[in-house]
Formats: structure tokens, C-alpha cells, sequence
């Protein structure tokens, strides 16, 4: 099996695969991305929990216009895991606005990005209809 | 000071369209000599400048003040995304409220025609070996990967949120918001497209971001709007006539997002919204019944929706409603955007915090011709600037 | 209102350099928060932000306000070319003399690391057919064809300029200057470049644009730095520690360079830096021999020697009599530029104009340890923005 | 003779090249870009005057670092026209400090900057010393 890289940190990868969120240790606001300091209570210590896998449609849009390299449309959403909400693609679906729903159940999905020139893959992820 | 009164004295801003020859100067320069006109006063009157641009150098207010006037005032270039021209009325009504001027120019210019998709996104080249980047340890571009940052699609998704808050709002529905936009633009000559569309094209136009269809989504042009901002004392040493067309500014807010859960993931234009509004009728003494007419930030038509309820100009999650009363058409009870909004007027970023206070004064002056709001006392303008701000102003005859 | 005290309560510089692995809000958000801890206070407390930044985005006081704590406070993102620090402290100002705020705060964030030279060069490449365009109709670029635009360029005809008015200044008397400022980083520690070089090192160093050679340049580095200001009766309420730190904010004032002959085709630095002394001591209640310290804004070695004359530090003409006597080294009767300037400290363009405030507010503390000027109760700040802005600050203890 | 334009319009070829100003005919300001107005007295009326051939070096510069395409090291200079203040650089002239003095009188002399490929000449200026 190849080496992999996560698209992102908060991508865990591994038997299984999953987010993780670093939550403020004081006020429990939790945040994807590196930190100077938490935006609700200004505390500057997190700890990373991890996300259910599962979770339902918040909001999602299917969207026709992107960069160079990005398949098109593709469906952007909101995604509810438990409390906290996530960015992410609803991926391995047909992306027509029948086969979308706000509250559907979704779960987490890896899939390959690409190689490296060493070989090593990045792999991304998305939700999927549960 | 604090407690003084402020008015708009002059007001001016371009027809926004397509200016392959004028450069942002050139449209800054038209908005301001128009403003200075139509307040009967010359730069020479003016104590401070604040200018606003966003796409091009994001400093035009030295560049403009060697084209219209070298007084050696104090020069504010500011930016907040698309609240980026009421961002600078900010600074000149600041300016007077502390005492340091009287009488200031608030100018906001953008060349956008022809620009493409606007996107925040961090697209970068895939490198040769995966390197994690920025804040997320990125490996390669996370833009269209886990979501989008494109407007298009982001307005989208807030749109539908208000859905999964309030019950899910149909295509149909929002498309009827940029029905109505494009019929009221029909009257607005300083619009860039004047076209009425039926309910039908605009569904079966090219989808950018479902549901938002092009004719859903503001239109990329250029223009330039600038204002002149006089303290009340100052407004009395002037003439009849200027005082007589001057339009009091009732309230003048300007808010960021509070954190709230999730507001990180999809950028939240809610809670900043409704704090401004809430500011801002406490400011005016009045609420939102007494509102006769409003230009608020349908940079999509997902967004208008939204606003109608952050503006609280209907109950709480009656937005759908509210739109299907026929409140806001400009036949309505409490027309919103008769000027045709950012879906038809178009959307010079930094100009439209200036363009949509002058779509509401020419209103409140009883001087907006064939799309005159009759009984026009008092007006609302709103707009959104991503990441977040909002600005809103409350103008009053 | 207007005439309330204004106070530094707290005040914070990153140490300038290069910082690869941070981007321009891990360096804000560094300056923000310490300048919370300097003053005791947090996010909670400010009601107003003013950023800036102009090499980057141009708007970082959301991405900032995300990181440090999203408290729904109106954001103003800034933009004054070198200026652009001193712009955000002035907004801050205006923000809380109008009675919007009673405390806030003003930060300034770039990374110019690794950057080369700075030109505001319209280098287009020549087209295949010559095309006029431009407000010149230029079918080329005229950067280097019709003068320059590079600053190192634009300010050695500023010194030399002078030298048409009042007599020629030599090359070493500019390297001198550029001497004095590289002795006096030696002394502080969050200076970019802390080594003492000789004259005939800077002489014989690279040249630039004549008579500037590298070492009389300043240096792009990485930085940010950050201030609260409170109001005095804001600050009455604080704790006695609290006060006893604080700095008065003597005189805030911005210039734009008023019409003169000449102008638009050599920047003119002296006559906004001239009218903003003016207005400067005016509001203080003292003149150029009640500064202690100075905090000029040294871009060059040649603009140095002008600002001597144009903040009044000397008689008309004679700034070159003026540091030859001494005055302006560290041991002399009126420092200048005792952080090292912008030749040795670094100039993270948009950290500048509050850094130099840091430098000032830190002797007035009598908190610059080893580099500490004796009996410094009122110092100055001065920066330019070309195109041209020029603020100056005046503080007191 | 190849077709000729100049490099920008101030700059009038023909058998007397010279520079041109536009002069605001209220207050004699005067400027050498495209106006919106003025910035003196905020009139809006201009007429073209002739600038005189011949100055005096008002401030230089030997600028040894500027952008691709450009040959270093060059003399950027303030020349003054009689009033009338222009940017240009000093040109036929060895670009060393010995050479040049403030106050040295100059002269407008003209050079071909370059060909387009229809063969039509870009020409440029600069002041040389008298
Ligand atoms: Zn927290
Ligand atoms: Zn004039």
C-alpha cells in the first residue's frame, strides 16, 4: 500500500478514517484550522476531539463554476456531526437537486486525490448518502 | 459631538455598465465632481476623504485627489469586501462626529466588467511532492475539494440554510426574488441592464450555483458612487436650497459577525445583519414598519431572502412568506431594491455601499422619476461585505 | 467629546525579520494579543478594530478578528501606503472622539520578506503593435524610460531636491545618517539588523540609486505591531497600574500633500510632513524643542535629512548643519531614530507607523532598558505613505 | 522615414520635437496625464502649452536597479523647464556622480525606443547636458 497524506490535517487517516476538531479547552468552541486563539472566549489552549462520522445535510449548493481542475458540478454542503458543523463535498452521488435533501443522512467517504511523483497519494474526503 | 446630526448633501453615482476606456480615477472622479454638483459645494469644502476600491490598486484616494483637487486634507483609503463604499461614508461620519471636519467626500470605485467567477479561493498548483500549507496543512487546493469559495455557491448554501432553519424554500421561489429585481430595473436608467425577465428564463438560465442561476447573481460591472456628508451645523450656514435636499442620516452602523457555532464553516451574514439592524433602528428611533422602501445586498437572489428576515421586515422564519405577500415588490407594501438590485444594476463592489444610499436619497427626495416610491420619508439601506461585515444606513427626509 | 484625551494602554511589536513558517494573522494576531496582555485587557474589551496591511490581501481584520476573538465589533480594514499603521490608529480615534468607542484597536501586519525592490513600476510588456494607454497614452512603460518609480530612486532625488534649495549634500553626509541609525540598532533587540557598520561599509556597500546604497535602504522584513487606545475617561476606570502606564496621545494628525508646482511629478514629501508638524504641535501645546525623542520615518537615508527640516527640528535649510552637530545620535540633545529606523529596525510597511509608536511609548514608559533616552516625557512619530500621506503622533507622559 | 509615435503624447515629434503640458485656464496649474480636473483650483478646462528645450537639473537619481528590459545604471531626473517641473531621465551622458550637478544645464533630445513589428518607431526622450 503507498504512503498517503491527508488532504488536510483534520483529515486522520488510517483503519479509520475520520475528522477531528481542535475544540477550546475552556469554552469548547471548536474550529478546523491552526489557531492564535479561540474566536468565542479568547483562550489560546484546544485539544483535538473526533467527529462522528455521520451526520445530515445542513445546506448545499450544486455548483457549475469552479477552478481549473475541479470537476464540475460538484456539491458543496454543510454538514451537521453531532454539534459541530463541517465543510465538505457530498460525493458519490449524481449532483441533481432530486437527489439532494436538506436533513438527508450522510456519512464519511476517503477517496484518492492523486499521486505525488514519489508516490505517495493524498487522499481527500467528502460525505455520502448514508 | 457624538449626538450631532449628519446628512447626505451631495450624491452621485455613475450608470454602472461597461467602461473599457476610464480607468477607476476616471469613474471616482465622475461620482465625486457629480456629488460636489449636486451639493452645490467644491473639494475645497471638504475636510476629510475616504475612498474605497477593492479589486483594483485598493488605494485610489491619493490617485483621485491629484485628479480633483489637491487640498491637503486627510486621505482614508479603506476596504471591507462589498462594504467597502458604506465603510468609507464610516470614516467621513466618524471624521465629523469627532470634530475633526464638517463637511467630507465618501467615494467608492470598481472596474469589474469582464472579471470572471469571484472566488476566495486558495487554488494553488498541485506541487511535485504533497506539502502541507496554511492553516489546514493543506496538500493541494481545498477550494471545490471540501465545499466552495466561490460567492456563488456560498450564498447558495445560505440561502438553503434559512431552509433547513424554517422549512425548505423552493428554486421557484428564490428565482421570483430576481423576477422581481429585473422588472423593477426596467425604470432605473443608471442600471446596467434594464431587461425584464419572465420567471421562466430565469429558471432555465445557465446554473452558476444551484439555485442561483446568472440572472440570480449580481452582475459584474464597473461604476463609481460618492457622497458628500455635512454635520447639521455646518448644513445651517448653507443655502435653502441645500438644506432642503439634504437627507438626514438616522443611523449608520457597522457590525462583524459574532461567534457562533458553525459561523467558521459557512460564513454567517445573519447574526451580523440583525445586530446591525437592531443598532440601527434603535439609533433612527423608528422599526422596521416604518421603513417605506429598502435597497439590501441581493448579491444572489439566495440572499435577499435571508435579509428579509435579518432585517426583521417580517416575523421570524416568515421570509417566504413575507416575499409571496407581495410586500416587496415595488407595487407593495415595502418595496425592497427598486432600483433594481445588484442582480440588474449591477455590482461595482465598493461602489454599491455608496450607489444603494443615493438609489434610496433620490427616493427620500422625491426625484427618482418614473420609479418614484410615493411617501418616501424614511429608507434602508443594507449591505454585506463577506468575511464578515455589515453596514447599514437609515436616511430620513 | 472631541476634545477628550485619548491614551496608549497598551502596545506590542513582533521582533521584525522573516518568519516563513507564520503568515499575516499569526503575526497580527502575536502584536493583538500582546498588546491586550501590555494593557490588561482583552478582545472583550475593544469595541472598534482597525487593520492594515498592503502587500497581502489588503484586509485582515476579519481573518484577524476569527483568530482572536469574534466579538461582533465593527471592523475597519485600512490601506495608506507607509502610512497604513498610523491610518488604523487615526480610525481608532476618530471612532472613539465620535463616541462610538470608548476602547480599541488599531493593528498593522505584512510580510515584506524576501521581497524585492518596490516600485509602483507601470512596466508593461511592449505589445506587438505600440498601443497608447495610460493617462499618458504610453505605447511602453516609462519606469526607468521617464525617471523612476522605485522608491529607492523617488527618494534620493528627495534628498537631493534639498539640495537645489539649500545647497548640495554630500554623499557621506547621507551615509552618515544611514551610520548613525545602524549604530543605534545595536541597541535593540527587535530590530531586524542589529550591526553597527561603518561609514566606509555603507559607502562601499551596493548601490542602489545614488546617492542611496543598500545599508541606507530600508529593510524588508516581516512584522506586525499593535496598540489599544482607550479614552481618558475609559481609562479613569481602569486600575491604578493601568493608568500609570498609560501614554497621552498629545496630537493624531493625517496630511495629504496639498497642490505646488512640481508635485505630481516628484513626490513631495515636505510639504504634508511640514502642515502635520504644524497641526501636530499646535494640538500638543508644544513645539520642536520639547521633543525629547524622535521616530522618523527614515524609508532612506535621504529622506532622513529632510524631515529635519520639515518637522522643524532645525532652521529652514539647515538640516545638514543639524546632524552634523550631533544632535541626532543617541547621546545628542534630540534622538533621532534610536530603534535603529526603518535601515536597521526593518520596515513591514503597514507594522510601521505603530511600531514607531511602540519605540516612543517604551522610553516614555522608561521600559527601553539598555537603549532607554534619559528624561523622556514627550516624544514624536512620523511616517509617510507615498502617493503621500504623512501622520504624525505626538506622546506624552 | 519610418512612421514614428512618441512614447507618450506629451512628448510632439515633427521637425521641432518638444514636450507639452496641459495648462487648467483658470490657474495655470499644469500637468501632464489625462485630467479630471485640476488639482489646484478643480477647473476642468485645459490648453496645451509648449514646454522650452532647455532646463535645469532640479534633483537625479543613478538608479541601479529597476525593471526587466530597462539597462542600468540610469539617471532619473527632475529637470526644471523654465516653471514647469518634468520627470525624464538624463541622457548621453556616463552615468556617474561626477557627471551631473544640480543646476547643470540640460537640453530635450529625442532617440528611437524600439520598432513594433509593422516597423513603426516608438520614440522616447530625456535631457542631455546643454
Ligand atoms: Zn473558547
Ligand atoms: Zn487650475
Amino acid at each position: 500500500m503507498p504512503n498517503q497524506v491527508p488532504l488536510v490535517s483534520y483529515l486522520v487517516l488510517g483503519d479509520d478514517p475520520h475528522l477531528i476538531a481542535h475544540e477550546c479547552t475552556n469554552c469548547k468552541a471548536r474550529f478546523f484550522d491552526r489557531r492564535n486563539g479561540c474566536a468565542k472566549c479568547f483562550g489560546t489552549e484546544f485539544k483535538d476531539v473526533s467527529l462522528p462520522k455521520e451526520g445530515k445535510v445542513r445546506a448545499f449548493s450544486i455548483v457549475h463554476s469552479a477552478a481549473p481542475g475541479i470537476k464540475v458540478p460538484f456539491v458543496a454542503s454543510v454538514i451537521e456531526c453531532g454539534t459541530t458543523r463541517v465543510s465538505a463535498n457530498i460525493i458519490n452521488v449524481d449532483p441533481k437537486p432530486e437527489n439532494l435533501k436538506l436533513g438527508m443522512k450522510v456519512k464519511l467517504a476517503t477517496y484518492v486525490l492523486g499521486k505525488d511523483e514519489v508516490g505517495t497519494e493524498a487522499i481527500g474526503f467528502g460525505f455520502e448518502p448514508a | 459631538m457624538a449626538s450631532e446630526n449628519l446628512y447626505i448633501l451631495g450624491i452621485h453615482m455613475t450608470k454602472f455598465g461597461k467602461y473599457p476606456n476610464r480607468d477607476l480615477i476616471d469613474l471616482a472622479a465622475e461620482a465625486a465632481q457629480g456629488a460636489f454638483k449636486d451639493g452645490g459645494v467644491t473639494m475645497g469644502d471638504m475636510n476629510i476623504l475616504a475612498a474605497g476600491n477593492l479589486r483594483g490598486t485598493g488605494r485610489i484616494g491619493q490617485p483621485l485627489q491629484k485628479q480633483i483637487g489637491q487640498t491637503g486634507i486627510p486621505v482614508y483609503n479603506v476596504t471591507n469586501a462589498c462594504a467597502t463604499g458604506a465603510t468609507a461614508m464610516r470614516v467621513v461620519m466618524m471624521a465629523i462626529k469627532a470634530g475633526e471636519a464638517d463637511m467630507g467626500l465618501a467615494v467608492g470605485s470598481e472596474k469589474l466588467a469582464g472579471v470572471g467567477l469571484l472566488t476566495g479561493a486558495n487554488v494553488k498548483a498541485d506541487g511535485k511532492t504533497w506539502t502541507p500549507e496554511g492553516r489546514f496543512d493543506a496538500v493541494s487546493a481545498t477550494d471545490g475539494r471540501i465545499g466552495t469559495e466561490t460567492m456563488p455557491g456560498v450564498f447558495a448554501q445560505i440561502g438553503m440554510e434559512y431552509g433547513s432553519r424554517y422549512g425548505e424554500v423552493s428554486f421557484e421561489t428564490f428565482a421570483k426574488i430576481s423576477e422581481k429585481n429585473h422588472y423593477h430595473s426596467t425604470l432605473n436608467p443608471l442600471a446596467a441592464y434594464q431587461k425584464r425577465m419572465s420567471l421562466e428564463e430565469i429558471m432555465k438560465d445557465v446554473m452558476v450555483a444551484y439555485p442561483n442561476t446568472r440572472p440570480m447573481c449580481s452582475a459584474n460591472t464597473d461604476g463609481a458612487a460618492a457622497t458628500v456628508i455635512v454635520s447639521e451645523k455646518k448644513l445651517r450656514t448653507l443655502s435653502k436650497a441645500q438644506q432642503d435636499r439634504a437627507v438626514k442620516i438616522a443611523a449608520s452602523v457597522l457590525t462583524t459577525d459574532p461567534w457562533e457555532d458553525g459561523c467558521q464553516v459557512l460564513a454567517n451574514v445573519n447574526t451580523c445583519t440583525r445586530e446591525a439592524a437592531k443598532q440601527a433602528y434603535a439609533q433612527a428611533g423608528v422599526g422596521p414598519k416604518d421603513i417605506r422602501l429598502i435597497e439590501l445586498h441581493d448579491c444572489f437572489a439566495t440572499a435577499e431572502l435571508v435579509h428579509y428576515d435579518n432585517l426583521m421586515l417580517c416575523d421570524e422564519g416568515a421570509a417566504v412568506e413575507h416575499f409571496n405577500s407581495g410586500a416587496t415588490w415595488r407595487e407593495g407594501r415595502q418595496p425592497v431594491n427598486v432600483s433594481g438590485g445588484l442582480e440588474s444594476k449591477g455590482h461595482p463592489i465598493a461602489a454599491t455601499g455608496i450607489a444603494n444610499v443615493w438609489e434610496i436619497a433620490t427616493h427620500l427626495r422625491g426625484e427618482a422619476g418614473p420609479r418614484q416610491i410615493e411617501g418616501a420619508k424614511i429608507g434602508m439601506t443594507h449591505v454585506i461585505g463577506l468575511g464578515n461585515t455589515c453596514a447599514i444606513h437609515i436616511l430620513q427626509k
